[in-house]
């Protein structure tokens, strides 16, 4: 069924009786194609782009709960491509242009909305660090600003340009930035995967795979095993859970994020504001919520919570740099588990297994490289090559020493 | 007994009787916990009304007989409370005004003060007529999710056109836009039992702890302790629930060992027992009293945790309940009881159990008249001194801005229309679970109350009590709260003797599962501030959207700013319904933090504006400041960038001042923020050469040697200079940015890696006040402040040497030979207090050489011009090999990174190098963050050669130059490239240089 | 959280800062053939479960010892806490 | 004593310590007191134990714990390490002192000038702590030594008698944000 202005109108006038479920709810069957473990955005995004894109019909998507139930349902729904290294600003480019036209693409309104990410800056080091990653994303022919204190002061006339510890001295501005309908993106893929005669099969947890010389065979479920030609993971957050039950230790560990809105508010925020002198981002919700977060909490953790230490940086930063949303009230603090690799940068990669593939190690960038993340592991699953944008995003770059690190932090998963 | 005139400490607010008139409050009753006796003036919507201390917003504005107080979120339908709580989802407005207004505030929980200002909100131009109530007309069009499905096309719209209206309809309140002109405060407090909340459970539970001794801590949300007890009627022993709160808040009032703290919410249960409370300490004054903040974060560390929480009444959804004046029939009986107001002077009650027949008893014992009570049960004893109607559904209620009647189905099947400007709906009650989940805790469904009650998995340490563990009699809530809290102690090894008890109800509420009235085509609504309808969930269940986080995500069903407490049990009921499952089959949703919404301020405290972090000063601070100087942020520490001096009208002619007259005769500068790190035990030559990359071993006693520290991964991660005092004493310096971060590294390898290396290290960043004097007459500046007895010549006292000297005629000080200018040059170390002595002396020394200080601008022209790298190159990606270092990495020894320096990605014969840049047309400038591009390529990634890390002007060499990362730089010298700067549309062609501009034999450090 | 310090008791986690697996204890030997691939194996490679996860704090805003902390990473219980050093020693590790 | 040419600035800037009082407490800055710190040499705990006592007529002190005894007051700071504390205008020159007397069964480090000191005097001051940091500071014994984060910064809190005298010691070049901090905890509980 296609959703249209005058779908609404007509089932609004025939009392809503037409609408169909928006994904069905298939038993497994015996043996498919390929299997994508994980039903959160990028496991769906994949099954979406095999289905679509690589011609792949006899595909399954295995959700241990309910689809969009993982990260893509709890996150700060930032979308931007303003990366620096060769290895990822193609990637995340490649993923803006996808979500600048997945709307019509897969018929599902998730409100994509480009209303401009804006990096903030405190010191000159800063500032000539963000004009290289200008540059860089130029060469890389992506939209990129930098902006001085006026050019903020024009853009976000609230911050605290008065008072400030750390004064603003610019930001890098990227327009195509903004934000999504998080929970939409996994709906509209699973809709649109569904329709392509994907299996979306919910409450049906991995629990091993089968094996045999050294090729995967299929999954074991709480549903019985499963055979595949193919098993792709797409599980960020517990990918060393999964991939432990293959053997292999991964260069990831998992940490928990915690996110925040406030109580509904009229029109506050331009876009997306970022701070740099604190672990503060914040962007304004269509409902009228501020979404914002900041650091992780800092340890392993595969529990959705966090504690007050983050809570009350997050909103200290927030309060130095824009003190007029101190009387907004916090209305919902929640956690995600993130992969938070040893260089910041993912991996989607194949595995000595063969016939198993890998996509995670997003930290925190997840949300943003969905539709890439979901059309390169789609292309190396149905081609066994890499996507021309995903090339880096290799296992075997840490013992090369071609790490993709953002930060410079190193191998130090929780400070990236 | 009034307790507004018992709580200890607590202001009474508010003013002598003005003498204006009280017939404008029609809808006010006698007696209750308000002070009758003063009157409060304030102004909602621009139109004044007299109410009482102890009074809410919200029970005052009833009691003036206005109902309607807000419009709900979709549809703008008009709203009056649906509760007298910190659960309601209708009544919001905008508080107090200018810097201070404060969006989205429930008036059920606004304390009321003299001069209290409230705005309506979400509605234009008026609350009485709202332009935007035209979506209720076009409400079939905007049913759950529609706008998943539509505003597609044309693609360009959705920012230009659709998203803005929406944008604008959305939302509740208004931000001010102003700063919070108000303090915030955070605090530790510590407990062996917290008690949450102070109904018959909590009072109960902190007599019980407190007169064991425990030391207790009882939160209550409520500006008035007690809980249900101050707004029922039942008695408790000989007097009133209200007399036997007042009383037992007065005993432990006078125990030293039991805290209370009333307008005090406990907002989160969080790892290992702490708990977050946000107290507000002056929310019911008209401004906070100087000095004192408006609100208090407490982080709460108690052994145990005893939620007495209570449990929270459910609506029954119908066609149109959501109109001003139907309430929840516990808050009818709460505002008549303890507000003394009624929402209407003719009330009908609609419920499926024996506590909604409450409500009509005490109002008719208030003399309001009741003019029904529906009662879906069929059977059960018969109300006297009203109509009971049995077996009975309201199917629909009448009234624009507020109601006027309802419809009435009776176990007949025929309707009856009756007249009723209030209704009080009881669904039964909820108990309040919400802390039980906040550690992913899941309740557990118990059929006899038809309710979610705390599951198994509470949090550690935590415990439940009272109404909230679904006992809903007060005799039980008693009980259980005093067993708790000697539960609780038991647990800690404090023997306590439960509280003994007064008579108290134990009638069971009867409560037959109704979940929603089906009859009518119309809407029913569940979350009544989302407007989310009964409808809404059975579409969600029609597309799919079945689970419990697709209904909520789908419909927003509970993601209102009640967080569902009020709406998540009917859309439950209906989704079961649906699915022909039970509900606990259907699912449960938890709740998460806080339990209601916090202030971003209050998270904050103080540490906020330019108290965001604390400044470090260095110790020639005053007297910079004397000068004028300029002052940049450099981490925490504030450091002199530059020193303007008369005429001086651009930074720059300052800079170039500070540079030449150094480099020319001498300068001075304050470098006491670089990390100092005193380093000593038998093993600390050995611990150095492990954790530098270069050898340390053999460095002589009185001799200092630059050292290149490596991550384990073979990235730089800093550099700096160790000098040995002793054999067994070194003094090793880092950057300023990663002094805390080496230290903690020197740390793990002292404690994790070597732990039995003889070698202890403490921090003297802050110990010492240290100050370069670089120059050619750097020397002859020195001999006039270090004394005599020190030979400080050139043979004496070479490059690279260093000792411990006086100065001053005695003071102990430090001297080392080290330059980062590249100029002959010392760093001077004295105690940090006399720091500020020394620079006035050093500067008075300097004047016949006519020496200069220079800030960190100077030092940084001079550390390009010699080419020494910096925080801009040890950016955390950079090797050894990188920097040109690469000779340093000792390969005849173990040291943190040499290992993994090796890897061949690193070694490629194209690595990116530091190299130096200058532009081929001298006069134009270089810029930081250019990337090369070789001439006559494309501008493009692919063809990217590097990047430009840091540039000055040189005022030695007249031009700009620039220090940069280049492929196989070492081997490109003498090329010229392009420096391409996309961002300012701007190219500058640049020629590759050594990284050494000045002196590159080093002649001058060696003078 | 709350961190048992074995020298000073319960301390809030909030003084510390958090490193990772306590593996990197076990730091390989530099000499060894195959270095580059051990060092690598140690440095970037991690267990990561979901329950219980021996780590690395160090409380820096107090006596700044470096700790093992046995930690549940599903629930956070916290069952044992000991000196790094210690550890360290008991793992062989020495000069 | 030497005695040069040099003036010392105190901490908060001025040349007579800084001194807030509220009722119930008062919060004094107190340059008068020099320190050092002691950390043992690996496996001399018990040389640098008789040689303590000898030095400072008293034991050293136990992990959280201070000990005072004549001139000298010494907390401990971490495993095998403490600072020691004396009379500045007698002891300006402490680290010489020290090492003198612990020889090499320890390191000795001058510490003096790395902190800013506020004595905290009076019944209310643990309503201003409980403002300021995590530790229970009512319940407090005396003799009792901590460090702990105060305005994101680490400060050791010296309790010298329950309840009404402590002290602070925190970064010397924070000195005026950690007075900040103190003053406005003070008004806001005071």
């Amino acid at each position: 069924m296609r959703y249209s202005g005058f779908k609404v109108i007509k089932e609004a006038l025939t009392g809503h009786k037409g609408w169909q479920p928006a994904w069905r709810d298939p038993a497994p069957q015996p043996h498919y194609d390929i299997i994508v473990i994980g039903g959160g955005g990028h496991g769906l995004a994949t099954a979406y782009y095999l289905a679509r894109q690589f011609g792949q019909h006899r595909v399954a998507v295995l959700e241990k709960g309910w689809i969009g139930g993982g990260n893509v349902g709890r996150n700060t729904t930032i979308i931007r491509s303003n990366y620096l290294l060769d290895g990822n600003e193609p990637f995340y480019e490649f993923s803006m242009k996808l979500w600048e036209n997945l709307e019509q693409d897969f018929n599902f309104n998730a409100m994509v909305s480009q209303r401009g990410v804006l990096n903030l800056c405190h010191t000159d080091a800063q500032r000539d660090a963000m004009r290289r990653r200008g540059n860089a994303m130029r060469l890389n022919g992506v939209d990129a600003e930098l902006l001085d204190t006026e050019g903020v002061r024009r853009m976000a006339p609230f911050l605290n340009f008065e008072s400030a510890r750390f004064p603003i001295k610019g930001g890098l501005l990227q327009r195509r930035g903004g934000t999504v309908r998080h929970d939409a993106v996994a709906w509209g893929y699973a809709r649109g995967a569904d329709a392509r005669g994907v299996d979306i099969i919910q409450n049906c947890e991995v629990t091993g795979f089968r094996i045999e010389n050294g090729r995967v065979k299929g999954v074991e479920t709480t549903r019985g095993f499963i055979g595949a030609g193919k098993v792709g993971v797409a599980v960020a957050g517990s990918s060393s859970k999964v991939m432990g039950m293959a053997g292999m230790r991964l260069p990831i560990e998992s940490h928990v994020l915690q996110a925040f809105v406030s109580e509904g508010l009229k029109p506050v925020l331009p876009g997306v504001i970022t701070y740099g002198a604190g672990h503060f981002y914040v962007s304004q919700s269509d409902k009228g919520g501020l979404v914002f977060g900041g650091d992780i909490d800092g340890y392993n953790s595969y529990a959705q919570r966090g504690n007050l230490p983050v809570v009350e940086d997050v909103c200290e930063g927030g309060m130095s740099l824009m003190p007029m949303i101190g009387r907004a009230r916090l209305l919902r603090m929640w956690g995600g588990i993130m992969d938070m690799s040893m260089d910041g940068s993912p991996i989607i990669d194949k595995t000595h297994v063969e016939g198993l593939y890998f996509n995670g190690g997003w930290c925190y960038g997840g949300f943003k490289a969905t539709p890439a993340s979901g059309w390169a592991f789609a292309h190396l699953l149905a081609t066994d090559t890499p996507h021309s944008t995903a090339k880096a995003y290799r296992f075997d770059r840490f013992l090369k020493g071609l790490m993709i690190d953002e930060k410079g932090m190193g191998a130090q998963p929780n400070l990236h | 007994m009034n307790q507004m005139n018992r709580i200890n400490g607590q202001p009474l607010g508010g003013t002598e009787a003005t003498g204006a008139p009280r017939s404008g409050q029609a809808n006010r009753l006698s007696g209750g916990q308000i002070d009758h006796a003063k009157t409060l003036n304030f102004r909602f919507d621009g139109k004044t009304f007299q109410g009482h201390p102890g009074d809410t917003l919200a029970s005052a504005l009833l009691a003036n007989g206005v109902r309607l107080m807000g419009r709900s979120f979709k549809y703008h339908r008009p709203r009056g409370p649906l509760t007298s709580g910190s659960e309601e989802p209708n009544a919001l407005v905008e508080l107090r005004s200018g810097a201070r207004q404060e969006p989205n505030t429930r008036a059920t929980v606004a304390e009321l003060f003299d001069g209290l200002e409230a705005m309506s909100q979400n509605r234009w131009p008026s609350l009485s007529f709202d332009a935007l109530a035209i979506n209720d007309r076009l409400s079939t069009f905007l049913t759950a999710g529609f706008y998943y499905k539509t505003f597609m096309w044309p693609k360009a719209f959705w920012e230009k056109l659709y998203e803005p209206i929406i944008r604008r309809a959305a939302g509740l309140g208004s931000l001010s836009m102003e700063t919070d002109p108000d303090l915030y405060d955070k605090g530790f407090l510590h407990a062996d039992l917290l008690i949450v909340g102070s109904g018959p459970a909590g009072l109960a539970a902190a007599l019980t702890a407190g007169r064991a001794g425990a030391q207790v801590i009882l939160a209550e949300e409520d500006f008035l302790f007690g809980g249900r007890l101050i707004a029922e009627t039942y008695r408790l022993g000989s007097g009133s629930g209200a007399d036997w709160a007042a009383a037992a808040i007065a005993e432990l009032a006078a125990m030293p060992n039991v805290r209370l703290m009333p307008r005090t919410t406990v907002i989160g249960a969080f790892d290992h027992g702490i708990t977050g409370a946000v107290e507000r300490v002056s929310d019911h004054l008209a401004v906070p009293a100087a000095g004192k903040p408006r609100q208090i974060l407490w982080r709460i560390y108690a052994k145990r945790t005893l939620l007495c929480a209570g449990a929270i009444e459910r609506p029954i959804p119908f066609e149109n309940n959501d109109r001003p004046g139907i309430l929840l029939a516990g808050a009818i009986r709460a505002y008549a009881n303890r507000w003394a107001a009624t929402p209407g002077k003719t009330v009908a009650i609609f419920t499926n159990n024996d506590d909604g027949l409450r409500t009509a008893t005490d109002l008719i014992d208030k003399g309001v008249s009741v003019a029904a009570v529906i009662d879906t049960r069929p059977e059960g004893k018969t109300l006297a001194g009203t109509t009971h109607l049995k077996g009975a559904t309201v199917i629909d209620s009448a009234g624009r801005l507020g109601l006027t009647g309802i419809t009435v189905r009776l176990g007949t099947g025929e309707t009856r229309q009756i007249a009723c400007t209030a209704l009080g709906v009881s669904g039964g009650w909820n108990p309040n679970v919400h802390l039980t989940c906040h550690q992913r805790g899941r309740p557990v469904w118990d059929a006899k109350i038809a309710a979610f009650v705390p599951g198994a998995d509470l949090p550690p340490s935590m415990s439940v009590a009272g109404a909230a563990t679904g006992d809903l009699t007060t005799s039980g809530a008693l009980a259980s709260g005093a067993a708790g809290a000697v539960a609780a102690l038991d647990a800690l090894g404090i023997t306590a003797r439960a509280a003994e008890l007064p008579e108290a109800e134990d009638a069971p509420v009867n409560v037959t599962p109704f979940w929603y009235v089906k009859h009518g085509k119309g809407r029913a609504w569940i979350d009544q501030q989302n407007d989310v309808t009964v409808k809404d969930v059975k579409l969600a269940h029609q597309e799919g959207y079945r689970s419990v986080e697709h209904l909520k995500r789908y419909t927003t069903l509970g993601m209102a700013t009640d967080q569902g407490k009020t709406s998540n049990m009917a859309g439950l009921a209906v989704m079961a319904e649906l699915t022909s499952k039970s509900i606990p089959a259907t699912g449960t949703t938890i709740f998460r933090p806080p339990y209601t919404p916090v202030p971003i301020a209050t998270f904050a405290g103080r540490s906020a504006g330019k108290d965001f972090r604390p400044v470090r000063q260095t110790p020639s601070h005053k007297w910079a400041a004397e000068q004028g100087a300029v002052f940049v942020e450099v981490g925490m520490w504030k450091r002199a960038q530059w020193f303007p001096r008369q005429g001086e009208t651009h930074w720059r002619q300052s800079v170039d001042r500070e540079v030449l007259a150094t480099r020319n005769s001498v300068g001075i500068c304050d470098v006491t923020t670089l990390g100092k790190i005193d380093v000593q035990g038998t093993d600390a030559a050995e611990f150095l050469n492990r954790v530098y990359a270069n050898p340390f071993a053999k460095l002589a006693v009185g001799k200092v040697r630059y050292g290149l520290m490596l991550r384990e991964d073979g990235m730089a991660m800093d550099d700096g200079t160790t000098a040995r005092l002793a054999e067994d004493h070194f003094v090793t310096t880092t950057t300023t940015a990663n002094a805390v971060g080496v230290y903690r590294h020197m740390e793990f390898c002292r404690q994790c890696l070597w732990p039995d290396l003889d070698v202890q290290i403490i921090s003297t960043t802050e110990a010492w006040a240290q100050f370069s004097v670089a120059g050619p007459n750097a020397r002859k500046l020195l001999q006039k402040i270090v004394d005599p007895g020190h030979d400080i010549s050139n043979e004496a006292f070479p490059y690279m040497g260093c000792g411990e000297i006086t100065v001053c005629g005695g003071l102990r000080a430090r001297l080392f030979r080290i330059s980062f200018s590249g100029e002959l040059a010392y760093e001077i170390a004295v105690p940090t207090r006399y720091g500020d002595g020394l620079i006035r002396a050093m500067v008075e020394a300097g004047k016949q050489y006519d020496s200069v200080v220079y800030g960190t601008e100077a030092l940084g022209v001079m550390r390009i011009e010699k080419g020494h790298a910096a925080g801009n190159e040890l950016n955390g990606t950079t090797t050894a090999r990188n920097l040109g270092m690469a000779g340093m990495v000792s390969k005849k020894k173990d040291a943190i990174g040499s290992t993994l320096s090796e890897r061949e990605g690193l070694n490629r014969d194209d690595v990116l190098a530091l190299v130096g840049f200058r532009p081929v047309d001298r006069s134009r400038p270089l810029v930081a963050g250019s990337h090369f591009i070789n001439v006559g390529a494309e501008a493009t990634a692919a063809n990217d050669q590097g990047y430009m890390t840091s540039v000055a002007f040189s005022p030695n060499l007249g031009h700009s130059v620039g220090l940069g990362f280049l492929k196989s730089g070492g081997a490109r010298k003498g090329e010229t490239l392009r420096a391409v700067n996309p961002l300012n549309n701007e190219e500058v062609e640049v020629e590759v240089v050594s990284a050494h501009f000045i002196d590159p034999e080093g002649d001058r450090l060696r003078a | 959280m709350i961190i048992n310090h074995p020298l000073l008791g319960p301390r809030d986690s909030q003084e510390f800062i958090y490193l990772g697996d306590a593996n990197l204890i076990e730091r390989p030997d530099w000499q060894a053939a195959n270095a580059v691939e051990t060092f690598h194996d140690y440095l970037y490679l991690r267990d990561n479960p979901a329950g219980e996860h021996r780590e690395l704090w160090y409380h820096e805003q107090g006596d700044r010892s470096w700790l093992v902390v046995t930690r549940n990473t599903v629930t956070h219980e916290i069952s044992k806490v000991e000196l790094a050093r210690d550890v360290a020693r008991s793992k062989g590790r020495s000069k | 004593m030497p005695d040069h040419s040099l003036a010392p600035l105190l901490p908060l800037g001025g040349a007579t310590p800084r001194r807030d009082t509220f009722a119930g407490l008062t919060i004094t800055e107190n340059p008068d007191v020099a320190i050092a710190s002691v950390a043992c040499r690996m496996g001399r705990d018990a040389d640098l134990a008789k040689a303590a006592a000898a030095l400072f007529g008293t034991a050293l002190p136990v992990p959280g714990q201070m000990v005072a005894k004549g001139d000298w007051a010494l907390f401990w700071t971490g495993p095998g390490q403490w600072m020691a504390t004396a009379p500045f205008a007698t002891h300006e020159d402490i680290s010489r002192i020290v090492k003198a007397g612990l020889g090499d069964t320890a390191s000795v480090t001058e510490q003096t000038d790395a902190w800013v000191r506020f004595d905290i005097d009076g019944a209310r001051a643990p309503d201003m702590f409980e403002r300021l940091c995590i530790l229970d500071t009512r319940r407090m014994a005396a003799g009792s030594a901590n460090r702990t984060m105060i305005e994101h910064l680490g400060t050791f809190v010296l309790c010298h008698r329950a309840g009404e005298a402590f002290s602070v010691l925190g970064p010397r070049s924070a000195a005026a944000s950690l007075h900040h901090a103190h003053v406005a905890a003070a008004k806001s509980a005071i």
